[in-house]
């Protein structure tokens, strides 16, 4: 497919025009304003969904074909943030702990960007590991751990004490998407076809809609944050914007390396340029509450999610046809 | 008796419930709201952004002291007004704090 | 179709069924209050799903079947207030200010009304032009421009402020349901056929049933104004119970004028004789505080609305057929 | 099927799986909390979608072959608690009062687990009378009033006064369940077939999936009453898992007797074992506040129903089994 | 004029209007809370296992009434607490208790 | 300090915050209440049909001001009930309205 076209596949699709309209109504002041039990419940059956449905995958495939991109997936997270906060810290002169805040960031990964990366796959009719979303539980930990060590060294030049520890475990890997995520794999993984067969009519077939509906939300979400923009500073902004390319580029090869199809690869690609707005700001606010949340929570809500599902999906889509010269 | 209120970002909930717990403070009323302030808009479209508010009724003495605690141990890092309004309460010996 | 099957095919609906179990929970004081959340997702769902439906169908229809009739609705919309004013200040006796509010919500329409008459028609076996959601989309606002006017100008004897103009058409352009279906509408056409394959799974299938649940809360928050009732006095009460009669004459000749088939020009006389208990509330309480609300919601909520939804819609059903001899 | 593979059968099922995720995120503190309006809509869906699909099948089969089975679940539920009173009272001495308040759980039925034991049914390829709901839906209230009448009458030697029956009969046919379950079978007996094509795409397809999503959050409902355990002493544990046993044998007697199939004697058994855990206790706090909460809630919602969805269902299929020798 | 602030169990809700009611008292705001006491635990998460917050500004005596019923009527069938504050209000003829 | 409290009608958010707004008064709380007053029942069902209660902590001089401009230009269209209750509050300096 030529590029344009490719863009024009992401930019005509339902979630997505659903994304603009809901961010032009917090523009436009028609303050729609849906309430957080809907928020709640949408992201809920989105994770329960692609969970689940990429467990029954994952016990289809085995074990042995997912552990090496998987590792991949994990080390790729726990490095980000090391690169990011070098870059922010010294090239851009942020302060240690904002550095360490924003790079935990960049490192971890957002579920709705995986998603609608997912829908964007089946429009243009490539193939993908369906057990994909494995990647996207595994990396959303890592780099909330390594950014609030990083964090935590530099305001206090000393390491975490035990309780500090436990608590940051108990964050990280206990919070509510990478639960909800691990959990429904597992789910998925004992329950297999037959279950899937059960929960179909629920889990797979109001999918697409449902996420067009969770979109438009996200749109006025996002777009909230839009009058932030002045207070980050343009450094920031590029950073938003420039980071993304940069880690799609490595998480394609880190994925293509380690066996994934183009399709796979490529969603390897968009899990490494997805930043977390959710899981990591509640990590943050907890365990580094020294660390500016305006900086973090702009940038990964208010640059680079739009920026990636708008145009980041059909950019990444074409890195992998030049590289590979081939995808759809 | 004294209602000591806290409004604070939802996120707080849990070292606040804590240092509560500490305190030996069983009773609390909690709701979330959304608010304005001195850090910007919390809209309450996301609990993650939201704010919460937590009420709790204990004697003047402990209520000094939590607030303290709180001057001393939250307010520094979080998002948060704290305020004490004194009230009447029926069955007074129910707002006592236990040993923590 | 005989006139009492086609009133029994409508009672006989599990929407309008659940309808009157809404009510009678009410009545019996079982007191099954839904939360406010719900509410809003089960309307934001029917506001996304008719405005999609109907862009997709826009697209394909392309405007210059649409401009006329559409034009229709917006010129009904903005007269209906007029004589509705007239007769309600000096045929009724009502203050000025409370008859121009009245005015505008019987010129403004009723969402969920519409919606039921489409599952009538689809039970009934008739064929409607598929984009008529769009003449939904046009009528709620004119009549609420002119309904404030009038009553400003009643009150005042003089024009709005430019500021008052401003808000007047925020208000009136930028609620809730006019966006949410202007925007839906515009995702559709933009989106197309292949955006609708994407989401039928949750904008269509389940359509009809999330219908059914959304009558049943609308069956309570109409009961619970019934009480009411005694207080706005039987003149207005028979306005309520008439006025839809005359409005879908007019309706459905605007729509038959206009070129609609005669499934359309049946949406037309049925979006006429609905009447607003949302939009046009909520515009009056902030654009003409000084109307009674008991008054125009009593009418528009707790007569007008459960009227259409039951016996309302077989009546103008049998109005067509009288016209034109032929309608399922 | 093997008594182990039917057992297996239901631990694997998605939404046992996602009951104990449920009950895993609160034993490790992930703490998802959904909000309330979230469990509202998923139980007003639920019971909406099992009342009229029920009510639907009662028109077609008439009330004919439905009354003594129904005149069965009637008196089962009426009196359950009176042996259990006596048990609760002079076997494991339990006061008069809290006695009569846990035998009106276990004499009332708990929705969620009828529904539960419909998908297993399904998943044994059991056929069973698809109206079966009508038994659940008449046998909510009886063991309500008796266990009312038995704790006033113990703790004023007197029986109740006209008004007190008067609000009993209101809380108890009134409820929010009875209401919506008993109405929705109205809705379907009335509307038939028809309605149910209408509604199929919301009533039916995505039935199992979001039983999942709501057997989630009741997992985490439960376990936050199992820290409430100990408070309980282990007599009142051992009932709530025996009693269940012994009302499953004579509910499958009562059902079988009565006429049904295997698979309806077996979902009597179900609603003979289930213990009530949302309606008996919302009538305890109002008709026989004397009662401790803390005994009648844990029993039920912290041990029976947790036991009864998980290994009671496949046990009360063995014992099917055994009885007639056969079933799938 | 005082504000009487009822938190009790959310099945209490119809008791407690009723006896509102019943002194002739229309007005009141009422709004769901979570909340943890003596009786323990009251998570949000199913509204039958809730809490709410009520609230009723009324004048002095007529609080100092209510109080008193609610003392004797309420709170030994109900989780509940009970305070009042000294508030002053915007129109205080609105607050004014008819006959019941 | 001194807490204002204003219970009203949902619909009249707006022109309550741009009235704090044009005071220069930049932080408040919000949460959704239901209630029934000499305005008859407001139910939580609908939002549009509803009640919001809005908190402002300032200080005594701006409270008065603030309840006069209520009392002026909001009683008399909306729906509601206005009151203000003393508080004692951590960091008095955050609730200084600024020039508008
Ligand atoms: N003056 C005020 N009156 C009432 N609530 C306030 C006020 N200032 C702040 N708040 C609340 O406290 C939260 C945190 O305040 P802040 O740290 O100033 O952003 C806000 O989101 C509001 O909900
Ligand atoms: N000290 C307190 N401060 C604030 N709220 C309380 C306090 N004690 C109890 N409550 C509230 O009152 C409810 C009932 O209290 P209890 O009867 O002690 O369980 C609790 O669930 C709390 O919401
Ligand atoms: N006496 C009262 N105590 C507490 N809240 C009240 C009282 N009167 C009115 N309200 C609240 O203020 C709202 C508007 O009051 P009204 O204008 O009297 O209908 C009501 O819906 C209640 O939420
Ligand atoms: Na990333
Ligand atoms: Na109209
Ligand atoms: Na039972």
């Amino acid at each position: 497919m030529e590029f344009w076209e490719s863009v024009r596949l992401n930019l005509g699709s339902p979630p997505i025009l659903f994304f603009a309209l809901g961010v032009l109504s917090v523009l436009m002041r028609a303050d729609l304003r849906l309430p957080e039990p809907i928020y709640v419940g949408l992201s809920t059956y989105l994770l329960m969904a692609i969970g689940f449905k990429g467990g029954v995958a994952l016990a289809e495939a085995g074990l042995a074909r997912v552990w090496l991109p998987g590792l991949g997936a994990v080390v790729l997270g726990a490095v980000i943030p090391l690169w990011c906060y070098a870059l922010l810290r010294w090239g851009l002169k942020f302060s240690a702990v904002d550095a360490a805040a924003i790079g935990a960031h960049y490192g971890s990964v957002s579920a709705v960007t995986f998603v609608t990366a997912l829908q964007y796959l089946r429009g243009l009719g490539a193939s993908y590991e369906p057990y994909a979303s494995a990647f996207l539980a595994v990396m959303e930990s890592p780099a909330i751990v390594v950014g609030v060590v990083l964090g935590r060294w530099s305001v206090r030049r000393g390491g975490l004490t035990w309780r500090e520890w436990r608590q940051l475990a108990h964050e990280a890997l206990l919070g509510r998407s990478v639960f909800l995520l691990m959990g429904s794999l597992l789910v998925g993984m004992l329950s297999g076809k037959r279950g899937l067969e059960m929960t179909e009519g629920f889990l797979v077939t109001p999918f697409q809609g449902v996420l067009a509906l969770f979109l438009f939300e996200m749109g006025m979400v996002a777009a909230r944050r839009l009058g932030d923009l002045r207070r980050v500073g343009p450094a920031l902004v590029l950073f938003a914007l420039g980071m993304p390319l940069v880690h799609a580029l490595i998480g394609f090869w880190v994925g293509y390396g380690t066996g994934l199809s183009a399709g796979g690869a490529y969603l390897m690609a968009v899990l490494a340029a997805s930043a977390s707005y959710i899981a990591a700001p509640a990590a943050m606010r907890l365990a580094l509450p020294e660390a500016n949340p305006t900086l973090y929570l702009t940038a990964s809500l208010a640059v680079t999610f739009p920026f990636n599902v708008t145009l980041g999906l059909p950019l990444y889509a074409q890195m992998v046809r030049w590289f590979l010269g081939h995808f759809p | 008796m004294t209602l000591v209120t806290v409004v604070c970002e939802a996120l707080a909930r849990q070292p606040l419930l804590e240092l509560l717990h500490a305190m030996g403070i069983q009773g609390y009323t909690l709701f979330p709201v959304e608010g304005a302030g001195a850090k910007g808009d919390r809209p309450a479209d996301i609990e993650e952004f939201g704010n919460i508010q937590v009420e709790v009724i204990l004697p003047a003495e402990a209520a000094a002291t939590l607030m303290e605690r709180l001057s001393a141990e939250f307010l520094p890092r979080f998002a948060a007004i704290v305020y004490g309004t004194e009230v009447r309460v029926l069955r007074p010996e129910k707002f006592r704090p236990r040993e923590p």
